[in-house]
């Protein structure tokens, strides 16, 4: 019972994660597209937690979700990628 | 059912950001999609140390867990995500550069404004002290740019 | 000194235990953070807090206000959101503050933010601007002077009363 | 410029495919079920007793592969050295307006005042993960990434100020770098391995245990503390 | 009984999360938003941490400490992002008004 | 001096790196970045004393080797040490570039991981070490004069996380297979039977460590980045740095997968990457790309020897890269400043040896790798060869019109009455080290006799994985 409802969760999270990525590299909007790799590393963080690896979920949280999206976020404000989103693809 | 599920999961990560770095066409995706690529090699990495029913190498009530995951991969996947956001870092830094330099982030226009700033260059390099002449043709280069203004080499 | 002792408490709240070596350390990061934030962010927050018996007293009874608050904004929030007309009538005042430090400011900022129907927006000098998801208290065309009054008496004044025991 | 698109076009089908052949190959060559755990099986039974830590993973990172470790941190250097060379030689025309920090996008007092309050408690947080990193999940990197957060709040809230100087970032970079190796190198002059654990493993759990693990945990967040904070500071747009 | 008064509280957590989850989607403009998420998400947090605190006696320091940092920071994030929003200029919904 | 030290050879230069920063705002350092360097050489020197008839393992942290990371060092890893440590001095960057304080701490890197990618017998480790260097790369690449450092750097460094991403998946899945990384214990376990690696792990591995060893379709990078990069720093990265890479995969290949199929691999590719660098060098249309596309060539020439059976491949493909080592830095640093006189006997002198004119060692390198494949025999071996010689063509071709070219150019200035060149304040160091890698040469071509017997010998001791295994092992019972 409690292995299938694992797995249900690492079905979920890795539908979530692949879903994530797609968007990330689909979408028009780059703001988008980082928002999605950040969702992708939570993704990765709880799945780390569900394989027992609480060191590795901890860093991929603060690393991969924190760190790596300031970044990002940085670096969205830096190249000028933020105004640039192509009229028609607004995210509201 | 979840280990087939798991290793879908890094794999297909692992297609999507190699494909994405591949056929993207935007320099800033392309980081992203190596940003992907990583996690679903960290990911990969994590299960293959996996022990199914086993307990994380942590100490608990006095002992460690008699069946749990191996350590060893973890560890690894430490060291590697750390890697990988330095690199990552890195690629903004030079994107960054890259606009300033050539002022596109598309990757075709970065490609051709950096192969005519290597053309232009790569004189300067070579044995004669000139830029080439400004008449050369420009599809059919001499090996060496021309040694005096206004002469050409042939 | 208020600082030292407010880090040393968290650290022992995050280690819960009180074996010596963990007290050691605590106190020398305690001191060493303490130290460095001292240098880093120049603010006199040394005067923010007011200390005397009856400032206790006043936080006590601060929490309680605000515990009380909070669950009443998510009953009312839940209200709003569960109910299908969607009874909200959303607007931006000012609000007047007679608190003077930082600290002051911020945790009041954040209570309105938690409280029922308010949100935080931006604060300069001694003005907040509000979100108010529900200005019908307003009766339509208060303008000015008199709404800020208003406002303020709404949604600010309450949390003030009690904040002032033990913040300037 | 036509052979040019034509060849940009071809490159990655060309590649794609290879790639697709070669996860086909690796998904056929993946191995289902346990896998066999001839390292992990020693680490597990020497560890706990060889080293005192509680954290098998702490063991691990800093005890039998301490060298990666030390790898890692040269990597986190090496990047900041090259970010900051790449950024710092700007040709000083496109610098100003290139600040991520323009005064319009000033966060707002209520992040300011926050993040005076936050960063102490942060900064406690990072060396409080550091330093129970032998005992439970967590360590140098993410309570070095988090002291690394905490040092650029007050940055990020007011405009691109850095509460740092690039001096002191420098010192600790090097200093926490030159810890780890030392430690290790202590143990060399000894007579034994580089990098071999000093001092006594302790009693597992009590936070004095794991012998010289705890300070090379502490260099390792130190360290990677300054580098993120030095790579943070640079991609905002401070020139060195 | 302290473990069905833990799961009680654990359980709304969860409900409360869902209303903030379903403001999010019902609110018509990003201020209403973040008023319906920022509360329920504070409050729910609140009485997760309260219903894991109930289960696991030994961790309610840590979870003190949690809770301090989920009430400063919370509001705070809460309050900046609506600042952007208003200084990027995007207005407020109206009730008149047919812009949704 | 016990075996121990190993370890400061990667220690040290990390060190000195991590100290320069800080000490750079009190003192001036630029003597000490190269002064670690020559120590570590000198640490070297002493260290490989018996090597050759004893490998030499260290552990780190004094664990027993399959759970630590060990350092081994045998007669081909000591050979490479060496000439990585002369070259680093050699080519140690001077001038403008080298007065920048991040440069040095760069180089440094450089020197600390090409070293550890030598050392080190684990898997992951070598990783690490690779993305050090790589790291390292970048930066130096980066810190170039020209206008497009920024995007080849960036384009570099996203074919080299390419690289790395396969490179860590082949590690998961060796991992998965062997759950142990230690090269020695693998070997001892693929030797006795026990284990069957999969095929697809060299091959990611290959790609992963092929980027810095300029493996055909992960070379993209090679004529950009040598064409950026000072002339300085793109001789040491053709000449010794793309070596390292070569040596771990050829490890790789003798110790974990001696299967034909995995030399076929390598054959193929090394096939592939002679005919496109060659055919780009030919046309390509000034100097330093010409080099660069050239060195891929040379590079695929190396991956065919080795592909070769393991005793005779070893030698040839040793052998090949030796030549290399010596060929392409001195053919780099003549593009520091025009030709004249003196370079050009040089440039000849390299050129002859490359394309492989008898009494010059190209001869008997590319000798070796002729017969090795026609004893080898089999159609692949066939096709091979015919690529190979063909190849040869090729490059004798565009060697010599280079040089034909600068005798046109000399004579019309002749006619014109003025002097050929004239190079007043020019820094000419560049030319006297080349003088130096051309003296390596001749003598070389001298000595050919015992070199060859001493590559053996190191052919022979590279090749032997129950030594390997013996030693590893060996070092670890004595401890506790």
């Amino acid at each position: 019972m409690v292995e299938s409802i694992e797995s249900w969760i690492a079905l979920l999270l890795v539908g979530v994660m692949l879903s994530a990525a797609l968007v990330a590299l689909l979408s028009r909007s780059h703001l988008v597209a980082v928002v999605s790799v950040s969702v992708l590393s939570l993704g990765l963080t709880l799945l780390f937690v569900l394989l027992k690896a609480p060191d590795v979920a901890m860093t991929e949280g603060v690393v991969g979700a924190g760190l790596s999206s300031l970044i990002l976020a940085l670096a969205l404000s830096r190249l000028g990628l933020l105004r640039s989103t192509k009229a028609g693809a607004t995210d509201e | 059912m979840m280990e087939m599920v798991l290793y879908a999961g890094a794999v297909g990560l692992l297609v999507i950001g190699i494909a994405g770095l591949v056929l993207s066409h935007h320099l800033f995706r392309q980081v992203l999609a190596l940003v992907i690529a990583e996690a679903g090699a960290n990911l990969l990495l994590l299960l293959a140390g996996y022990r199914f029913g086993g307990e994380a190498p942590i100490w608990s009530e006095g002992s460690f867990p008699s069946v749990m995951v191996d350590p060893v991969p973890q560890a690894m996947v430490l060291t590697a995500i750390v890697i990988g956001v330095g690199i990552q870092a890195l690629a903004i830094a030079l994107l960054i550069r890259v606009r300033q330099q050539t002022g596109t982030l598309d990757r075709e226009q970065a490609v051709i404004e950096m192969r005519e700033a290597l053309d232009q260059e790569l004189g300067r390099f070579s044995t004669a002290p000139k830029p080439r002449s400004q008449y050369a043709p420009k599809g059919e280069r001499p090996l060496y740019p021309v040694v005096e203004e206004g002469q050409d080499a042939r | 000194m208020i600082r030292f002792t407010t880090l040393w408490v968290l650290w022992m709240l995050l280690t819960g235990s009180l074996q010596w070596s963990e007290l050691l350390t605590g106190t020398v990061i305690a001191a060493l953070i303490t130290g460095l934030s001292q240098r880093l962010v120049d603010s006199g927050s040394q005067s923010d807090l007011i200390f005397t018996p009856r400032s206790l007293l006043s936080l006590l009874r601060y929490l309680r206000v605000f515990a009380l608050a909070l669950i009443q904004a998510n009953l009312d929030m839940a209200r709003r959101v569960l109910s299908p007309s969607l009874p909200i009538d959303p607007a931006v005042v000012e609000v007047e503050t007679t608190l003077q430090s930082t600290l002051g400011k911020l945790v009041l900022a954040n209570s309105i933010t938690l409280t029922p129907g308010t949100l935080t927006v931006d604060l300069q000098q001694n003005r907040l601007l509000v979100h108010w998801i529900d200005t019908a208290v307003l009766a339509g065309d208060q303008q000015g002077e008199a709404a800020l009054q208003l406002a303020t008496r709404e949604i600010a004044a309450g949390f003030e009363q009690h904040l002032k025991g033990f913040l300037r | 410029m036509s052979r040019e698109q034509r060849s940009l076009e071809w490159t990655p089908l060309l590649f794609s495919g290879g790639l697709a052949f070669l996860l086909f190959t690796l998904f056929i060559a993946t191995m289902f079920g346990e896998p066999p755990m001839r390292a992990g099986a020693m680490i597990q039974q020497a560890g706990g007793v060889e080293l005192g830590a509680a954290n098998l993973v702490t063991a691990v990172v800093l005890g039998y592969r301490g060298l990666d470790t030390l790898g890692e941190l040269a990597i986190l250097f090496a990047s900041a050295t090259a970010v900051g060379l790449v950024l710092s030689t700007q040709n000083g025309e496109s610098d100003k307006q290139a600040s991520v920090f323009p005064d319009k996008i000033f966060l707002g007092e209520i992040f300011e005042s926050a993040s005076r309050l936050l960063m102490p408690l942060l900064l406690l947080l990072g060396f409080y993960i550091i330093i129970h990193g032998h005992l439970t999940p967590g360590g140098g990197f993410q309570g070095g990434v988090i002291l690394a957060i905490a040092l650029f709040l007050p940055a990020l809230a007011r405009s691109g100020e850095i509460p740092l100087n690039h001096a002191t970032i420098r010192l600790v970079e090097g200093g926490a770098g030159t810890l780890f190796i030392l430690i290790g190198l202590m143990a060399l002059m000894q007579g034994e391995s580089f990098l071999q654990p000093l001092l006594q493993p302790g009693e597992i759990g009590a936070l004095f245990s794991a012998g010289s693990l705890p300070l090379l945990y502490l260099a390792v967040g130190l360290k990677v503390g300054a580098e993120l904070a030095a790579l943070l500071v640079h991609l905002s747009g401070e020139s060195a | 009984m302290i473990g069905l008064l833990a799961d009680l509280f654990l359980l709304l957590g969860g409900l409360f999360l869902f209303l903030g989850a379903l403001g999010l989607i019902r609110m018509p403009d990003v201020y209403n938003r973040i008023q319906a998420g920022t509360k329920a998400v504070t409050l729910g947090t609140l009485a997760l941490l309260l219903g894991v605190g109930l289960h696991q006696p030994t961790w309610w320091p840590k979870l003190l400490v949690l809770a301090i940092l989920i009430l400063v920071t919370n509001p705070v994030g809460s309050s900046t992002l609506a600042r952007a929003f208003l200084r990027s200029g995007i207005e407020p919904w109206k009730k008149g008004g047919q812009d949704g | 001096m016990h075996a121990e030290n190993l370890a400061l050879l990667v220690a040290l230069p990390l060190l000195t790196a991590f100290l320069l920063q800080p000490l750079s705002q009190k003192f001036a350092v630029g003597w000490l970045a190269p002064l670690t360097v020559l120590v570590t050489l000198l640490l070297t020197l002493q260290l490989g004393a018996g090597v050759m008839e004893q490998p030499i393992s260290s552990v780190m942290g004094g664990f027993v080797v399959p759970m630590g990371i060990n350092f081994y060092l045998d007669g081909l890893a000591w050979l490479f040490l060496i000439a990585l440590q002369l070259s680093l001095l050699l080519l140690w960057p001077r001038g403008e570039q080298g007065q920048s304080v991040r440069v040095q701490v760069l180089m440094l890197l450089l020197t600390a991981s090409s070293i550890g990618l030598l050392l080190s017998g684990d898997l992951f480790n070598l990783y690490v070490f690779y993305e050090l260097l790589a790291v390292a790369t970048f930066g130096l690449v980066a810190a170039g004069e020209s206008r497009a450092t920024a995007i080849i750097s960036f384009r570099y460094l996203l074919l080299s996380g390419v690289g790395s991403v396969l490179a860590l998946t082949g590690i998961a899945l060796l991992y998965s297979h062997a759950g142990t990384l230690n090269l020695g214990h693998l070997a001892e376990l693929v030797a006795s039977g026990e284990l069957v690696l999969p095929l697809s792990a060299f091959l990611l591995m290959l790609l992963g460590f092929g980027v810095k060893a300029e493996l055909f379709a992960v070379n993209g990078w090679v004529p950009e980045v040598y064409a950026t990069l000072s002339p300085r720093l793109s001789a040491l990265l053709a000449g010794v740095v793309s070596k390292l890479a070569l040596i771990v995969i050829v490890r790789l290949l003798v110790l974990l997968f001696p299967t034909p199929e995995a030399s076929q691999v390598l054959l193929l590719l090394g096939v592939l990457g002679v005919l496109s660098g060659e055919l780009a060098a030919w046309r390509a249309q000034d100097l330093r790309r010409m080099l660069a596309y050239s060195s891929m060539g040379q590079l695929g020439v190396i991956f065919i020897a080795f592909s070769l059976s393991v005793e005779a491949g070893l030698l040839v493909g040793i052998m090949l890269s030796l030549h290399h080592l010596l060929v392409k830095p001195g053919l780099f640093l003549l593009t520091e400043q025009r030709f004249q006189g003196w370079s050009m006997v040089l440039f000849i002198l390299f050129a002859l040896s490359l394309v492989g004119v008898p009494p010059l060692p190209g001869f008997w390198a590319k000798f070796a790798l002729l017969t090795g494949l026609v004893s080898a025999g089999g159609w692949i071996n066939s096709t091979a060869l015919v690529v190979f010689l063909f190849a040869t063509v090729v490059e004798a071709s565009y060697l010599f019109r280079v040089v034909q070219h600068y005798h046109q150019e000399r004579e019309r200035h002749q006619e014109r009455g003025r002097a050929a060149v004239s190079v007043v304040g020019q820094d000419n160091s560049g030319v006297w080290i080349s003088t130096l890698f051309a003296t390596g040469l001749l003598l070389t071509a001298w000595q050919i006799q015992p070199i060859s017997d001493y590559l053996q010998q190191l052919a022979v001791q590279a090749g032997d994985r129950q030594q390997l295994s013996a030693i590893v092992v060996g070092v670890t019972e004595g401890r506790p």
